[in-house]
């Protein structure tokens, strides 16, 4: 397997001086924390104390026991929408207020509670994806009881403006979370700046360790648990702490602070490179914000050629896209589908996630197989023969609806 | 499902050695099917002559599994005779590329659809 | 740190074998399994089919697919007990039978749902831990949604006749969990043998990583999800698959299912040596089952010496105790209170638990030290001094009720 | 906490090595507070002489904490007037020992108790 990365939306590898951090846990320091009765337990604690500050520098948050250790996002994004509206039991007509291009862990758990009678309000976007703040703000009343918006997005990587988001959260005496997974490390997040009270990570979107995360909980902000069981986490998480996993998202949070600089500029010099070869193509069109986008993402659709094909085209890149043909669920990307890309064009898209381990010469690779890839598949397109014969292929009537599953 | 590993050998030679690209020259029926939106498109066109296939190409906007279904339908169209034609199954077309991942399997479909839109439309034009 | 570690009930170190199955996943095999479009995805969705038909030959599962894989025991007692109660969320009078010595992570989830109406019948369990069959049936009545019982307790090493009750939940046509975190890799479980519809595992209790877990779950039980955004684990979970933890608890299942036998053996021989040594200090009450217990287990009251003092005169080895002065909370052990073992006693509770790593001459060095301190603090104990002139210090009027926190 | 990192090497000194274990012969002031229910018993015999407490032993059942300030209260007491020693404070043990954890505040205060009720028992019985 010796294949060219270009997923680092979806996960990244470890760092070297990740796993380095979190070999000695596994084997000699490997206590439990609750353990108060010896040695092996304190030195666990001390390595989560530790850990807790590195995650705490990283958001800006004042005070380590404000960081919640979580099995992950998911559970980070579950606990902060859950628990908030858990915790305002009594309140009747709640609402949340969202945009529809947040991650299913932010849509789903939203989704739970319009059974239990919390409704969600989406704000408006633009046709990036970024966050319409005036109707941000007129969404908001008294029965809002959270605002969750993202840093940014996964997909086409449009960057929310957070601190403006939490100057309005904060005039109207609203909690404001943020999912900042895929923003940490790339963009600066300060809790304290941002006036974020909410905000969730996951270690292994920074090339740190799967199934460990955090929430930042400002202190005043109640949560009911989700996960109870000896009170661990200041009472909002319990369960034996996971000290390899939290020894590693520490680590990754320090050099994600440490290198951030350094690595954006790394990030921009490749995406630079990989933006102008694919310019070369012609009808191709750049999904989400030319500018306020993450540093390690472009999403483009290759007009007339689907994007699962174009992808068999590039044998040996790992790269994903927003057509229904890599999902087993059969729907191309919501998030394009919210910005009112046209479904034909979200089948031709794809996501290009760059990452620490990636060069020049991956990016000379990948272009190649992509131009030739297009050239090839557009050869076979009957819709690229109507485009250039002057027909706009989304406005024909189609004969039939084709069926997708029989 | 993972698209590489899913895949049989044959649909992926058929993907990357496509037979029958194109339209053929002089024909007499011609099948499109599909939308944009849903993700696939296939336009079949062929010549029939005394009731024989004698010439099938495709072009086909969709995943590789709509474009190996479609160069494995041409192949196995032509020199068939129209009612033999009008009987292939998308089945057939699956087991002759080794299988489809079940997610895939409409795409099968489509070459199916297309190659009965042909005829039909061949048909249609034979009786003026 | 060269401490004898005697705590295996609270977590246990890597197995070396777990360890280098885990190693390829942090930096090459480290794709996201939900990841279809590349060989990275496609490699790690192999490596967590392949821990799933593991974790599930552990237990007896037919079906690897119902394993669902969790944060941790934890997480897997939650989603059972809550996940059961809002998954029949329109019934009323709801109520869930347990034990008074479950974990915190099955009694505080019950705890909770009483807020919301489902209410938890306690059967009654005889004085060595062991539940009461027939109260347990005559708790059981049309509005009983769920059945918890542990396969084996954590303090003082008691197990459940599991099969029994499983039959009982079957008759009843009631779903039986049993969080079998201590029991597996000691006691043999099969969930079909036994009527099993729910269990719940710990990796870390095994010699696999800490953060991971699963949950069994039947076919036809329906759960709520705790955590959705996605709908992986078959919608019951949902977050990225924490892979390296789940090849961990692949091997440390798979590990545990083939030296059982040889483990058990080895620690019951270990344990008749410390048992024996132990037999020689006088005023020594052993705590729980003398036979249907854990092999790793011995839980004994040094009768007037207080167990925090007991275990710093053992310095150098890593116990612990069921003395409310090892306990935050400054409450004594509630388990030995459930068994109607005396406060007294309990102050005086010492728990010993094997693992892997103990030898002969450890528990040589234990035991000397053990009869030293025991000595040492009996002659400065004054309520040694009263037993010996006859008095029964549990029946003394004491003259002040010692306020604790000042 | 930690039971061995949170005392200080006093506290640990205190325990391993305590002073004045043991009843006083010919005591003329005994006290006994806590409960073993509670987890503590102290019994603090002192032996009073013209106002002066001239010695002082302590049996105690309780954690670490308990031994080393029955173990220091003794040390600070012996040759203390009965009246300094009555305003002899919790906080006074504890800082002599170093501090104690937090959660380990309430043992000293068994110490005090302890030597309260054994200046009590000396004066009423010297009052008769
Ligand atoms: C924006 C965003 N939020 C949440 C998640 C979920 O996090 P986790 O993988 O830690 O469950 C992801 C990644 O899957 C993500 O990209
Ligand atoms: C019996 C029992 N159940 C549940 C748990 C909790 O499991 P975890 O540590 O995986 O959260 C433990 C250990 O803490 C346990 O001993």
């Amino acid at each position: 397997m010796k294949q060219i990365y270009l997923d680092h939306h979806a996960t990244t590898p470890l760092d070297k001086e990740v796993l380095d951090a979190m070999i000695p846990t596994f084997m000699q320091d490997f206590g439990n924390p609750s353990s108060n009765t010896h040695e092996y337990g304190h030195r666990a604690r001390y390595l989560v104390d530790n850990a807790r500050k590195q995650v705490a520098q990283l958001i800006g948050a004042k005070n380590p026991d404000d960081i919640i250790f979580t099995s992950g996002a998911t559970e980070s994004n579950n606990l902060s929408i859950k628990g908030c509206a858990q915790a305002k039991m009594t309140q009747s007509h709640k609402n949340i207020v969202t945009i529809a291009i947040e991650h299913k862990a932010v849509l789903d758990p939203l989704k739970r509670l319009r059974k239990e009678g919390v409704n969600t309000r989406f704000a408006k976007l633009d046709s990036y994806g970024v966050v319409d703040l005036d109707d941000l703000a007129s969404k908001i009343d008294k029965n809002t009881i959270l605002i969750s918006i993202q840093a940014a997005n996964s997909e086409i990587g449009t960057l929310q403006p957070i601190r403006d988001i939490g100057i309005i959260a904060r005039e109207h005496g609203v909690p404001f979370h943020t999912d900042a997974v895929q923003a940490l490390g790339k963009i600066e997040i300060d809790v304290e700046r941002d006036f974020i009270d909410l905000l969730s990570i996951s270690a292994h979107k920074m090339y740190g360790p799967k199934g460990i995360g955090a929430l930042y909980v400002r202190r005043g902000i109640k949560l009911v648990p989700l996960l109870e069981g000896g009170g661990h986490e200041r009472g909002m998480r319990s369960g034996t702490l996971n000290v390899p996993g939290i020894v590693g998202l520490g680590k990754a949070a320090e050099i994600a602070r440490r290198d951030r600089e350094s690595f954006v500029a790394f990030l921009l010099s490749l995406r630079r490179k990989l933006a102008d070869g694919i310019s070369r193509i012609d009808d191709v069109i750049l999904n989400g914000h030319p500018v306020r986008r993450l540093p390690n993402n472009l999403n483009y659709a290759f007009s007339y050629v689907e994007g699962e094909s174009l992808i068999l085209a590039c044998r040996g890149v790992a790269l994903s896209s927003g057509s229904a043909c890599t999902s087993t669920s059969l729907q191309s990307s919501y998030v394009l589908k919210a910005l009112n890309i046209p479904d034909f064009l979200a089948h031709c898209s794809i996501r290009f996630g760059l990452g620490k381990s990636n060069t020049e010469e991956q990016i000379d690779v990948v272009l190649d197989m992509l131009e030739k890839g297009v050239k090839k598949l557009r050869s076979m397109s009957p819709l690229y023969d109507m485009a250039k014969e002057g027909i706009d292929v989304e406005h024909v009537k189609w004969s039939n609806e084709h069926k997708r599953v029989r | 499902m993972d698209i590489w590993e899913e895949y049989t050998e044959k649909v992926l030679d058929h993907y990357e050695n496509p037979r029958n690209v194109g339209i053929v020259q002089g024909a007499n029926g011609v099948g499109v099917v599909g939308n944009p939106a849903c993700g696939d498109v296939m336009k079949l066109t062929i010549r029939v002559e005394k009731g024989v296939i004698v010439d099938a190409k495709f072009k086909t906007f969709g995943c590789g599994a709509a474009i190996a279904t479609s160069s494995m339908v041409t192949e196995m169209v032509k020199g068939k005779k129209v009612e033999e034609a009008l009987v292939l199954s998308n089945k057939a077309v699956m087991d002759a590329l080794g299988g489809l991942p079940k997610v895939k399997r409409h795409c099968s479909v489509l070459a199916e659809d297309a190659l009965k839109a042909a005829i039909d439309d061949y048909m249609s034009k034979s009786k003026k």
